[in-house]
């Protein structure tokens, strides 16, 4: 069986962003994508404190520091980018502007239920940022993370036992095993790894899965 | 290649369709796309629901459409002018629907839309005739009335310049609509005096982000003329 | 006795705006009052279709129909304007950033309600414009009108019989006869015409009028 | 003459009074207002209500202010960072109150408060934790949760360039919060590199015109760090 590593599944998350859509990468895990849209594809990222037109990281020591992703790291502009300020983004967001968001989970239902800003740990520090308007204000969301937690649970789930970030939002789940759509009719199998076979994948997450 | 530009006005609003709602940006004539609507005017299409602060002025424009017989409801704040002729006699008529908005609550519902919002609350319209039926509530001490957003199927909307992914700025206070229009509307139809190369546009000064825009079409400097 | 002209009123309540006040003048009237304005003060005037810091009407000739007020008149920008779009600029009247503004009225109540968009002829055709955004938005409210009609009825009222523009949102009357306070506590008289006694002015309105 | 200009931070902040409600600009460090910030620990109140999307980073800033005890509760979306120890410690010494609002919905109140709205049907957050106890409502299909404006005494904003007008420009991302802010607070207070003359700023390209703005002081041009 053959374990997708995280730049391949932000590679294989590439692959299904076309020409001309308009993405907003979540913080952390789905920060990679970028690293594999293709050059001859016109995409144009979003960052949700206020800019359109996203380009990579500058070189080191060129680093502007008003110039930030959502993240808060460097970043640049791409010709043909625009500066706007928050109501004006999250308007973006929420309207339904944005064609795809990726975004990292701690969960997903097969009915597309997201949990991914708080491990519900009653000692931790909650904190939100823009993750519960990413989920529901996008034309699609799709999530990108390990299938398993390292105890070897799955992080695709009946039902999220993690506090909820949205209800229904994810259309499909990028993993190291297998892509999934997920939605009102649960969870369909998109592809597998080589090597691995539906029956696994049932018992690995332990999930009604349709082929 | 993100290519937004459209050869000509027709091209633009090929796909704009009987019984669409369209918002049509201006204030007065001031911001009203006159090539875009003319090519709509030449289309032929019917029964449309019209989103505009006015209902046309003399001649030209949104008059021309409503002379033309193509709209069957305007959502407006300011109807009857001096030269609104054309709106008048249709509503006269009965020929037209007319729903009354105040002006704030058009941009605040416009903008509503274009940002994802189910209702607002807003104290504009409160215990006149235009609330009446409407849900209200007082908050803070404040009565407030229950409003919808507007959402339309196409926007046209007169910038002055753009470049082909849809940036967009304006000129002076034909701007008004322009940036919520394009917000609100699933398909923003833009004209523009000069579609310019990508980059020449400041970043930092750009009023609407191609985002919210689907098409360019480059029409050429025009002066408004008064009202 | 002796009446003041529509300019004399105007010039009344240009006395009344103080330095540094943003203020809308409603479209009619109370557009006399931008000529009135005191050259030593700093008074910033808002017109709803986007423009803050309005300069006076061109010269003839001169006149450019992208720049424009609320009336449709050609206007020009002083030094130190901005263009800004329509959720703005109601956001500046809704949220209580104007300071003053002035408006024409058909009747206003003694508590301060305001009739001015609509005479209720049932044949005529509605157009309300910005009047209800500014009745209610602006940190005070000002009523310029001549006090009677035509034939001799008072517009300043007991309760309005007209279709209403706001509740209870007008401050203060200016008219060719009287200035007056309305509100909570209902009419008073800030000041009257050479000639005109407190008896005779309650008699030509027929309302409660406190001096 | 309107003139907004101040001599110096700590004469721009004189009247923040103790247990005022304060909106600080800045998105991590980037737009982060530190001279005023710095003026407002040498005043000495406390018992601030902080409005800003982090809690601070660092030492600087708003991370210092919370270091000095001076702040009563945040209303943010994303407090806990790498760098956020000072927040971290007095939240867990329960020694600062925390309300966390989804970030779009933080910037949608603050802009309902700036235009005078009662309040917003937003779908963000929705079915979570962040609505519980809240007012809910199914429009067109769609879930909604009721949220009000956020309102402010003060707000703190560090823009690019300004005038004596109070209009601003911004620089890059560090535009983020300004312009919803100075709109949202009774008084609004900014530092900005360079106060140039009235006329100097375009009036095509005035990000917040300055009816929002009461005061500006120039503080010079200052690089932002990493958060």
């Amino acid at each position: 069986m053959n374990r997708l590593s995280r730049d391949q599944i932000a590679a294989r998350v590439a692959k299904d962003i076309p020409e001309g859509a308009y993405v907003n990468l979540g913080i952390g895990l789905p920060t990679k994508v970028a690293n594999f849209l293709p050059v001859d594809r016109d995409i144009l990222l979003q960052s949700e404190n206020g800019l359109l037109g996203m380009g990579p990281a500058p070189a080191p020591g060129e680093e502007d520091w008003e110039l930030i992703n959502a993240g808060k790291q460097a970043v640049t502009l791409l010709t043909g980018g625009a500066y706007f300020h928050h109501a004006d983004s999250f308007a973006m967001m929420r309207g339904g502007h944005i064609d795809i968001c990726v975004l990292g989970a701690f969960q997903v239902s097969v009915k597309g239920d997201l949990a991914n800003w708080h491990t519900g740990d009653p000692s931790a520090i909650p904190a939100v940022g823009g993750a519960m308007d990413l989920a529901v204000g996008a034309k699609q969301t799709f999530v990108m993370m390990e299938l398993l937690t390292k105890e070897g649970e799955s992080k695709l789930v009946e039902r999220c036992s993690y506090p909820l970030t949205g209800l229904a939002c994810v259309s499909r789940v990028y993993t190291d095993l297998a892509v999934f759509d997920v939605g009102p009719n649960g969870a369909s199998v998109v592809e597998m790894v080589d090597g691995l076979t539906l029956d696994e994948l049932r018992r690995m997450t332990g999930v009604a899965l349709t082929a | 290649m993100i290519d937004k530009s459209f050869e000509s006005p027709s091209a633009a609003v090929a796909d704009i369709f009987d019984g669409a709602s369209v918002m049509i940006g201006g204030f007065g004539t001031a911001g009203m796309p006159d090539d875009l609507i003319d090519a709509l005017i030449a289309r032929g299409v019917g029964n449309l629901t019209i989103i505009n602060n006015n209902a046309g002025n003399g001649e030209t424009g949104l008059a021309a459409l409503i002379k033309a017989g193509r709209v069957k409801k305007i959502i407006c704040s300011f109807p009857r002018q001096t030269d609104s002729h054309h709106f008048d006699a249709r509503y006269r008529a009965g020929e037209i629907e007319l729903e009354l908005v105040p002006q704030g609550n058009l941009a605040a519902r416009i903008q509503a839309a274009g940002a994802g919002l189910g209702a607002i609350f807003t104290p504009t319209g409160f215990g006149t005739a235009l609330a009446e039926g409407k849900e209200t509530r007082r908050i803070d001490g404040k009565d407030h009335v229950l409003e919808y957003p507007i959402h339309a199927d196409f926007a046209l909307i007169k910038a002055h310049k753009g470049d082909r992914w849809g940036n967009l700025i304006y000129r002076k206070t034909a701007r008004n609509f322009g940036p919520i229009m394009a917000m609100a509307a699933k398909t923003s139809i833009v004209q523009v005096s000069e579609i310019v190369p990508l980059g020449a546009l400041d970043p930092e000064t750009i009023v609407t982000p191609g985002i919210f825009v689907q098409r360019v079409v480059e029409t050429g400097a025009q002066a408004s003329t008064a009202a």
